[in-house]
C-alpha cells in the first residue's frame, strides 16, 4: 500500500526527469546521430543563451513574477554591446552592457516592487519601449562587428567545452547556490510563497521582488554579450521574440509552479533539456516545421496539466 | 496541403554518415541525395510556394529533402545547420534571417567542406566572397522596376507614402533603396511619409487609413514594398472611395496582385516568384553537388507585371 | 509599586468609517498570563498589531519596562523581545517547517551561507521541548491546521522573547494540544516570561490567566485579576449588557428524514460513514481535529470526489458531483475558514450575502435588481446584527466575527433546506455565539435540518439532538439525546483501538 | 477639507482614463487638424473594432481571474477557415460560421483543460500559451502556410465595411457589458474572480464557468478574425500573430485587475479606445515605427500606474 504509494510518488516527482530519459533513449535507438559529442554539444550550446536568461527567469516564478521584457532587453544588449565594442573596448562594452540590462530591470522591478503593478502589466509595457529603443537605437538594421577576439571566444572552447556551454553551467551553478544557501535567495522563496507572511516576518519583499528584476536584466544583458560573441552581429528586430515565453515555459516544464515559492536551477536546467531534447529529435527525426510547432504546444500544456493535477492531488 | 514542412518522413531516421549505407536499406538504384534546407521563417506565407516547389523537385530527382525553420533565429539557423552537418548531409541550401548574422554561419559552413548554396538574401559583406553560389532576386532592381513605374506615372510629379516591410530585412533595404533612386531623378516627386506595417496586411491597412487621413487626396502614388501588404491597402483605399484617385505599385505577384493589375486598380508590380525562387534554388544545390559550374548569383527573373503581359505570370 | 512589563497608554487607532482603537490602555505586569478579552471587533487584534508595527497608532504611547519606545515595524518590535502567535496562521506554505521557524531570521555559518544543519537540529529541540513530535523538513502545505498553529507556537516560545503575544491560539487545537499549551504557559511563566493572551473562551481565561483587560467598541472597559472576576461580570463588560450563557431553548421536535448519505467514502480520508438528518434536527458532529469531519461535509456537496457512496433527499436519490448540485438540491455548507473559502473580501456585504441565490433578487430571474438586493442586505444586516458601517462596506474590513456572520447569512438567503455550519462560532465572541446559537434554533424551527460540526465540546453537547463522532474517517458512534454527555463523546473521539 | 481632498482625488483616479482620453484628444486636435473630423474618428473607431472584440472577450476571462493567451492564433485559424470557404467555396455563410465555432471549440479545449486540472491563474497563463502555439500550428496545417485573398463580393465581405465594424464592436461591448454587470452569470463571474474558492463552496459550478468563459473568449476572437478578414479581404496563417497583447493591453490599460475580481467592459471599451486614438494620433502626426512603440510601451505601464495607485488610494480613502 504505502510502497505502491512510494512508487508512484517518486514518478509524480521525477516526471519530466524520466521523460526525457525515455526521450534520449529512444532516439538512441532510432537515430545513430543522436547520441553523439558533436549532437550534445550543439544541443547545450543552443540553450547556453536563453539557458542564462531561463535561470533568472527560475529565481523570478520562484519569487511569483515573471518577465516578459527579456527577450527584447537581449536584443538591446546585444546590439548596444557591438555597436560600442570598438569604441569602448571589451571590458567596459561588457560592463556597460550588463548595466545597461540591470537598468531595464530596475525599473521593471520599480514598477512590480513599489508600485504594485502586476509584472505580466509592467513587462509587458517594457518588452514594447525596450525593443522600441533598441530598433531606434540601431534604425532596425542588422549589427555585426568583425571583432575577432569576441568571436573567437564565442566560438572557442576550454577542454573541449565550448566557452558558452561554460559560462552557462556556471550560470546554472550560481544560480542553483544564490537559491539555497543565501539569505537574500531563501527570502525569494518566502516572498514568492506568501508576500504578506513573509513582510510579517520581517522580510523586505520590496527588495527581493526589486533583486529578481534585476537580476533578470543582467541576465539578459550576459546573454546579449554571449550571442553577441557567437553570432558576431545582432538584430533589434529578429532577436529574442521568443526568448521570454520559452524561458517561462522551459522554467515551467521543468516543474515549477508560476504560483511562486518553489522550484530550483537544477528543474529548470532539466526543463530546458526536456525542451531542446524534444526539438533536436524531431529535427533529426525528420517532422516538417508546422508538426513541429503544434507538438510543442501540446507538450506544454499535456505537460503542465498532469504536473498540476497530480500536484492538487497529492494531498491525497 | 499541410505537407509544406514534411519530407521524405521516417527515411530520415535512417540516414547516416556515409552515403553508402544509404542505398542498403533502401530500394531505390541510385544513390539518394540528402538536402538540408534551413529557412528563416518557415511560417510567412512567401515560404509556402516556395517549399512546394523545392519538394517537387526534390521528388523529380530522387532527393531526400529535410526543411527546419528558423524562426528568424539567426542562432538557432547556426545550430540547425551544425546538427545537419553532424548528421552528414550532401548540401545545404542556406535561407539566412538576416545578413549581419550570416558571418559565423558562412565561416562554419566554409570550413565544414560541405557544399550550400544561399538563398532568397544576400550574406554579409564581410564574407560574400566566401559562398560559392547565391540565387535570389536583385530587390534593388526589383525596387527599381517599380520606381521606373512610379517614374512614369508622375511624370509631372506628385506625393508618395510608402508602407514597408519588416526593418532591417535585406528585401526592406533593397526594395526601397531601388525605389528611392529611381524617383530621385524626378525632383518633383516627394515621398510624404514612410512606415512600416512589417509585411503584414492588417497593419498596412491601418497604416493606409491612417495616410489617408493625413494627406488625404495629396497623395497621388502609394508604394507597398510587397504584395501582402497591398492587400490590406487595396482594402483601404476600396473603401474610401479612393481607388481611382490614388494609385500604387508594389512588388511581388500574389495571385491578389495579378487580378488587381488585370483590372486596371493596380499599375503594375515587380514579379517575384516564390515557387521559381525555391525550384531555382534546389536546382543549383542540386547542380553544385553534382560538381557542375555554377555561377556566383543566379538572379531570378524580375520583371515588370502590366496589364499587358500579366498573363505571363503564375500567381501564388 | 509594581513594574510593568508594557504599558500601551491612550492608544487611537482609526480606520476608514472605523474608530478601531479609542483610547486604549493596557498595562500588563512582569512575568504574568494577562487575557485581553471582548466582543468580535472590539479592537483586540488592532492593538496587537498597533504593538508590532504592523500598524501605527494615531495617537498614545507604548512603554516597555518603563522605556518609551517607536515601533515601526515588525522587526523592531521583534528586537524589543515581543513575539507573536498571530489569530490567522502565518507560515509560507511552500516552505519547510525549518525554514519558517526561522523565517526572516536564517542562520547563518562563517561563510555567509544558510547554515541548514544547525537550523534543522535547533528546530528539532524547540520541537521537542514542547512536547511535539514532527520532522522539521516537510513543507508546511502538508501539515494540518493544527500541526501549522503548534509550530507557529514553538517558533514564539523558542526565541528569548520577554512578551509573547497569543491571538486566539487554541482556536484549531484540539484538547490534547491545548493542554500542551497549557503546559508550556505555565513553563513560560515560571521563567518570568510575560504572556497576553487573547481568547475568547472565557474557561481557558479563568484556567490560566493571572489578571484579564476588557475591551469594548475600542475602548478599555476594566482591569482586574482573573480572580476577581466571575464569568457574568465578564461578559457583562464585554458586551455591555447580561446575557445568559445557557444554550437557547428549541421547541421544535426532529420530524422526518429528509436527508440521508449511506457509505460516504473519498479516497484516503472517509471510510464508509452514514449518516440522517432529521427535518428541525441539529446534528452534531464531533471529533478531535484532523478527524475528517470537514472532509465528509466537504465530500457530501460535491467540493471533493466522492468515491463511492449515496445520498437522498426527501427519499430520493440524487448525485452531487460539485457544488452547484449541492445546492439544488437543497445543501449548503457554511465553511470553516471565512477568509479563504466563505467571503469574496473585495466584495461589499450586500454583493457576499446575495450571492447564492442571486436569482432571487433579479427581475424575471435574469436583471439583478439592486433593490431587492439592497432589501435581502439590510434584512440580514439586522437579523443577525452584522456590526458594519453600510451594506457597501467590503468585507475585507469586518472583524473576524461579523464576516462569519455574514458567511451565515449568505447561506441563510439560499433557503437551503439542509444547512451544514463548520465550526460556525470559532473566533466568535460570547453575544455574537449567542445570537448564532439562536439563529440555528430558528432555523430548526423552520424545518431545517442542520448538521453542525464543532470542536467546543459545551457547544456541541448543549446545541444537538444527536451526536455522531468520527475518528480519523471513521465513524465511531452516534449518541441519541438521551447519551449524549462529554464522557461519551470523548470517550469515542479518543477510542485508539482500529476495527 | 481633507476628506474633500480625497474625494476629489477619487473622483479624478475613477474617471482619470476619460480625462486622459480627453487630454489626448485635444492636445492632437491642437497638433493636427485632420485628427479631429468625423471620419477620422470613425477611422479610428473602425481599427480598434477588431482588438475590441477581442479585448472585452478576453476581459470576461480576466475578471474570472483567469487569462487567455491563445486569442491571437484563433484569429489566425479563424481568419484561413473564413477565407479558404469565400474563395475556394464561395460560401460565405458556411465560413463564418465554422470559423466561428472554431474559435469557440479552441476555447472549450482550453476551458476543459483548466476546468479539470483546477487551474489557477498562472496555470492558465502557461496552457493557454501552450494553446496558441498548437493552434497557430493547426492554423498553418489548415492553410499550407499560404495568404488567402478573397475575391470579394458577398456577405463576408461586406462586414468590415463601413460602420458595420463599429457596429458590431459596440453590440458586443453592450450586451456583455449588460450581462457582465446586471446578470446573475456576470456577477457569479466577479465572484469566481474576487474568491474563486468561496465562490465553489457558495455553490457555483466552477469548471462550467470556466469553460464557458474561455468558450467566450474564443467565439470573440474567431469573430474578430472574421471582421479582420473582411477588411483586409485577406488572411494569412500568421495574421493574428501578437494581437492577444494588444488586445490584453487595452484590458489592462482600460484599469481591469488581471487578479480578477475587478474592472468590467466598459473599462475595456476604455482602454480599446485609447489606445486606438493614440495610434491613430501617432501616424496622423507621422511618428516613425520606433518612437511609436516607445510611446506605447510607457503608455501601457503609465495607464496601470495610474489605476493602481487610484485604487489604492481609495482602499485608503473614502469608503
Ligand atoms: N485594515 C482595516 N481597515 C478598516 N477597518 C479595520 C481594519 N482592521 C480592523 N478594522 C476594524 O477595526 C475593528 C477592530 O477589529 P479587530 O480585528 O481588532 O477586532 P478583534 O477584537 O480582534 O475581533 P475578533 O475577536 O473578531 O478577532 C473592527 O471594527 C474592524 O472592522
Ligand atoms: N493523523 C493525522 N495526521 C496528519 N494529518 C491528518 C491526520 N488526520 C487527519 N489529517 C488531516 O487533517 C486535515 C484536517 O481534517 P479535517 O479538516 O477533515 O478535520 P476536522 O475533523 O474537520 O477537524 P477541524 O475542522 O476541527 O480542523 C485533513 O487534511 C486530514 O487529511
Ligand atoms: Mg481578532
Ligand atoms: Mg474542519
Amino acid at each position: 500500500m504505502t510502497r505502491t504509494k512510494e512508487i508512484r510518488g517518486f514518478f509524480t516527482k521525477n516526471m519530466v526527469v524520466i521523460l526525457l530519459l525515455l526521450m534520449m533513449l529512444f532516439m538512441t535507438i532510432v537515430n545513430r546521430n543522436f547520441l553523439t559529442l558533436s549532437n550534445l554539444t550543439n544541443i547545450f550550446i543552443e540553450m547556453s543563451t536563453y539557458g542564462t536568461i531561463t535561470m533568472a527567469m527560475t529565481i523570478a516564478i520562484i519569487c511569483g513574477e515573471f518577465d516578459l521584457s527579456a527577450g527584447a532587453t537581449y536584443a538591446l544588449c546585444s546590439v548596444f554591446f557591438l555597436k560600442n565594442l570598438d569604441t569602448m573596448g571589451i571590458i567596459p562594452a561588457i560592463l556597460v552592457t550588463v548595466l545597461i540590462g540591470a537598468a531595464v530591470g530596475f525599473v521593471n522591478g520599480f514598477l512590480v516592487a513599489k508600485l504594485d503593478i502586476p509584472a505580466f502589466v509592467a513587462t509587458l509595457g517594457s518588452m514594447t519601449y525596450v525593443r522600441g529603443i533598441a530598433l531606434f537605437y540601431t534604425d532596425g538594421q542588422p549589427v555585426s562587428n568583425a571583432n575577432q577576439a569576441i568571436y573567437q571566444w564565442g566560438n572557442g572552447s576550454f577542454l573541449g567545452i565550448p566557452n558558452l556551454v561554460l559560462t552557462f553551467l556556471l550560470f546554472v551553478v550560481l544560480t542553483e547556490c544564490f537559491l539555497k544557501f543565501t539569505k537574500s535567495g531563501r527570502e525569494i522563496y518566502a516572498v514568492g510563497g506568501s508576500r504578506k507572511i513573509a513582510e510579517l516576518a520581517g522580510i523586505n519583499a520590496q527588495k527581493s521582488k526589486l533583486l529578481i528584476f534585476v537580476i533578470l536584466g543582467i541576465a539578459a544583458g550576459i546573454a546579449g554579450v554571449m550571442i553577441s560573441c557567437r553570432m558576431a552581429s545582432g538584430s533589434a528586430a529578429l532577436l529574442g521574440l521568443n526568448t521570454s515565453m520559452s524561458a517561462i515555459s522551459a522554467v515551467v516544464v521543468g516543474g515549477t509552479s508560476l504560483s511562486g515559492g518553489s522550484g530550483s536551477a537544477v528543474r529548470s536546467l532539466i526543463g530546458l533539456l526536456v525542451i531542446s531534447v524534444l526539438f533536436n529529435a524531431l529535427t533529426l527525426l525528420g517532422i516538417g516545421a508546422y508538426y513541429q510547432q503544434l507538438i510543442r504546444g501540446l507538450v506544454v500544456i499535456i505537460i503542465v496539466a498532469i504536473d498540476v493535477y497530480m500536484s492538487l492531488n497529492k494531498k491525497d | 496541403g499541410g505537407e509544406t514542412g514534411q519530407t521524405g518522413g521516417g527515411t530520415d531516421a535512417q540516414k547516416t554518415d556515409e552515403g553508402s549505407a544509404q542505398a542498403q536499406d533502401t530500394q531505390k538504384d541510385t544513390e539518394q541525395l540528402n538536402i538540408f534546407f534551413a529557412t528563416a521563417f518557415m511560417t510567412v506565407p512567401y515560404a509556402a510556394p516556395m517549399n512546394t516547389a523545392m519538394e517537387e523537385y526534390a521528388k523529380e530527382n530522387n532527393i531526400n529533402l529535410q526543411m527546419v525553420d528558423g524562426e528568424g533565429d539567426s542562432q538557432k539557423q547556426l545550430d540547425q545547420i551544425k546538427n545537419a552537418v553532424t548528421q552528414g548531409v550532401d548540401g545545404i541550401i542556406y535561407w539566412p534571417a538576416d545578413a549581419a548574422s550570416t558571418i559565423p554561419v558562412v565561416n562554419y559552413l566554409a570550413e565544414c567542406g560541405v557544399p550550400y548554396v544561399v538563398l532568397n538574401s544576400k550574406v554579409d559583406a564581410s564574407v560574400q566572397d566566401k559562398v560559392p553560389a547565391y540565387v535570389g532576386l536583385d530587390y534593388e532592381m526589383a525596387g527599381g522596376i517599380s520606381g521606373d513605374l512610379a517614374l512614369d506615372y508622375l511624370k509631372d510629379g506628385g506625393n508618395v507614402v510608402v508602407v514597408e516591410g519588416v526593418m532591417g530585412t535585406e528585401a526592406q533595404i533593397g526594395y526601397l533603396k531601388g525605389f528611392e533612386d529611381k524617383i530621385a531623378q524626378n525632383d518633383k516627386i516627394k515621398v510624404l511619409a514612410k512606415q512600416s506595417a512589417e509585411w503584414d496586411t492588417a497593419k498596412a491597412m491601418k497604416i493606409m487609413e491612417d495616410y489617408i487621413t493625413t494627406f488625404g487626396e495629396e497623395i497621388d502614388l502609394v508604394y507597398s514594398e510587397d504584395d501582402g501588404m497591398y492587400q490590406g491597402i487595396a482594402a483601404a483605399l476600396s473603401d474610401a472611395g479612393l481607388s481611382d484617385k490614388i494609385k500604387c505599385v508594389c512588388n511581388g505577384q500574389l495571385q491578389f496582385v495579378l487580378d488587381q493589375i488585370q483590372s486596371g486598380v493596380l499599375l503594375g508590380a515587380s514579379s517575384q516568384d516564390p515557387s521559381v525562387e525555391g525550384r531555382t534554388g534546389i536546382e543549383v544545390m542540386h547542380k553544385v553537388i553534382m560538381g557542375e559550374e555554377v555561377p556566383e548569383w543566379t538572379k531570378i527573373d524580375c520583371r515588370l507585371i502590366t496589364p499587358d503581359n500579366v498573363n505571363e505570370f503564375n500567381g501564388w | 509599586m509594581e513594574s510593568y512589563a508594557l504599558e500601551m497608554i491612550d492608544i487611537v487607532k482609526n480606520f476608514p468609517g472605523v474608530k478601531a482603537l479609542d483610547n486604549v490602555t493596557l498595562k500588563v505586569k512582569k512575568g504574568e498570563v494577562h487575557a485581553i478579552i471582548g466582543e468580535n471587533g472590539a479592537g483586540k487584534s488592532t492593538l496587537m498589531k498597533v504593538l508590532n508595527g504592523v500598524y501605527q497608532a494615531d495617537s498614545g504611547s507604548i512603554r516597555l519596562e518603563g522605556q518609551e519606545v517607536k515601533i515601526g515595524n515588525i522587526n523592531t518590535a521583534k528586537s524589543l523581545g515581543i513575539s507573536f502567535v498571530f489569530q490567522e496562521i502565518n507560515l509560507v506554505p511552500t516552505l519547510s517547517v525549518v525554514e519558517n521557524f526561522y523565517l526572516g531570521a536564517l542562520l547563518k555559518n562563517k561563510l555567509n551561507m544558510i547554515d541548514w544543519h544547525t537550523m534543522t537540529r535547533n528546530v528539532k529541540e524547540a520541537l521537542e521541548k514542547i512536547n511535539f513530535t514532527l520532522d522539521p523538513k516537510r513543507r508546511v502545505l502538508e501539515l494540518t491546521v493544527a500541526e501549522k498553529q503548534m509550530i507557529e507556537i514553538a517558533r514564539a516560545v523558542s526565541g528569548n522573547a520577554k512578551i509573547i503575544v497569543m491571538d486566539e491560539p487554541t482556536s484549531s487545537l484540539s484538547e490534547n494540544e491545548v493542554e500542551k499549551l497549557f503546559t508550556i504557559i505555565h513553563q513560560l511563566r515560571k521563567q518570568g516570561i510575560t504572556i497576553i493572551y487573547i481568547s475568547h473562551k472565557l474557561d481557558e481565561i479563568f484556567n490560566i490567566c493571572d489578571e484579564a483587560t476588557v475591551i469594548r467598541d475600542g475602548r478599555t472597559i476594566d482591569t482586574r485579576r482573573v480572580k476577581d472576576y466571575t464569568e457574568d461580570i465578564m461578559i457583562e463588560q464585554m458586551v455591555g449588557r447580561s446575557v445568559t450563557m445557557e444554550f437557547p431553548h428549541r421547541t421544535s421536535k426532529p420530524g422526518e428524514v429528509i436527508f440521508s448519505a449511506t457509505d460516504i467514502c473519498r479516497k484516503n480520508k472517509i471510510y464508509h460513514v452514514d449518516l440522517e438528518l432529521r427535518r428541525g434536527e441539529v446534528l452534531g458532529l464531533a471529533g478531535l481535529v484532523g478527524a475528517g469531519r470537514t472532509e465528509l461535509c466537504e465530500t457530501i456537496i460535491g467540493a471533493e470526489k466522492m468515491e463511492a457512496g449515496e445520498l437522498r433527499i426527501f427519499g430520493k436519490k440524487v448525485r452531487v458531483s460539485n457544488t452547484r448540485q449541492a445546492k439544488h438540491n437543497s445543501i449548503g455548507m457554511v465553511t470553516e475558514e471565512r477568509k479563504e473559502t466563505g467571503l469574496a473580501l473585495d466584495f461589499s456585504v450586500k454583493q457576499n450575502i446575495v450571492i447564492t441565490n442571486l436569482p432571487k433578487v433579479a427581475r424575471k430571474g435574469i436583471w439583478l435588481n439592486a433593490g431587492k438586493e439592497e432589501a435581502a442586505a439590510r434584512e440580514y444586516i439586522e437579523e443577525l446584527n452584522i456590526k458594519t458601517p453600510g451594506m457597501n462596506q467590503k468585507t475585507m474590513f469586518l472583524s473576524g466575527g461579523n464576516q462569519q456572520k455574514v458567511v451565515i447569512a449568505k447561506w441563510l438567503f439560499s433557503d437551503v433546506d439542509i444547512l451544514i455550519l463548520d465550526e460556525p462560532t470559532r473566533g466568535i465572541d460570547v453575544g455574537a455565539k449567542f445570537e448564532i446559537y439562536q439563529l440555528i434554533n430558528r432555523l430548526a424551527e423552520q424545518g431545517k435540518a442542520i448538521l453542525m460540526i464543532s470542536s467546543e465540546m459545551n457547544e456541541i453537547i448543549g446545541m444537538s439532538d444527536r451526536i455522531i463522532v468520527m475518528h480519523n474517517g471513521h465513524k465511531k458512534g452516534e449518541l441519541e439525546k438521551d447519551m449524549i454527555s462529554a464522557e461519551n463523546v470523548m470517550r469515542l473521539a479518543v477510542d485508539t483501538e482500529e476495527e | 477639507m481633507n476628506k474633500n481632498k480625497n474625494k476629489w482625488l477619487s473622483l479624478l483616479f475613477d474617471y482619470g482614463l476619460l480625462f486622459v482620453l480627453i487630454l489626448i484628444i485635444l492636445i492632437v486636435s491642437l497638433l493636427s487638424k485632420e485628427f479631429m473630423t468625423v471620419d477620422n474618428m470613425t477611422n479610428i473607431l473602425r481599427q480598434s473594432a477588431v482588438i475590441g472584440i477581442m479585448a472585452i472577450g478576453v476581459t470576461v476571462v480576466i475578471l474570472a481571474g483567469h487569462i487567455d493567451l491563445s486569442i491571437g492564433s484563433t484569429v489566425s485559424l479563424a481568419g484561413v477557415i473564413v477565407m479558404s470557404f469565400v474563395n475556394n467555396y464561395s460560401m460565405d455563410w458556411t465560413g463564418m460560421i465554422l470559423a466561428i465555432l472554431a474559435g469557440g471549440l479552441v476555447g472549450l479545449v482550453n476551458g476543459l483543460i483548466i476546468a479539470v486540472i483546477n487551474g489557477r491563474t498562472c496555470d492558465s497563463f502557461i496552457i493557454t500559451f501552450g494553446m496558441q502555439t498548437a493552434v497557430a500550428a493547426v492554423a498553418l496545417i489548415y492553410s499550407g502556410g499560404k495568404y488567402m485573398s478573397g475575391t470579394g463580393g458577398g456577405v463576408h465581405s461586406l462586414l468590415g465595411k463601413g460602420y458595420l465594424p463599429i457596429f458590431f464592436f459596440l453590440f458586443f461591448a453592450v450586451v456583455l457589458f449588460l450581462v457582465m454587470r446586471y446578470t446573475p452569470f456576470g456577477r457569479t463571474v466577479y465572484f469566481m474572480g474576487a474568491n474563486t474558492k468561496a465562490a465553489k463552496m457558495s455553490g457555483v459550478n466552477i469548471k462550467f464557468y470556466t469553460t464557458m468563459l474561455f468558450v467566450i473568449a474564443g467565439i470573440m476572437a474567431s469573430t474578430a478574425s472574421v471582421i479582420l478578414s473582411s477588411r483586409v479581404n485577406a488572411a494569412s496563417p500568421t495574421s493574428g500573430k501578437g494581437y492577444e497583447l494588444d488586445a490584453i493591453a487595452a484590458v489592462v490599460v482600460g484599469g481591469t485587475s488581471l487578479t480578477g475580481g475587478k474592472g468590467g467592459i466598459f473599462k475595456t471599451v476604455l482602454g480599446v479606445v485609447i489606445i486606438g486614438v493614440l495610434g491613430n494620433a501617432l501616424n496622423v502626426m507621422n511618428v516613425t515605427t520606433y518612437p511609436q512603440m516607445i510611446i506605447r510601451g510607457f503608455i501601457i505601464i503609465i495607464a496601470v500606474v495610474l489605476d493602481v495607485s487610484g485604487n489604492k488610494l481609495k482602499n485608503s480613502g473614502v469608503n
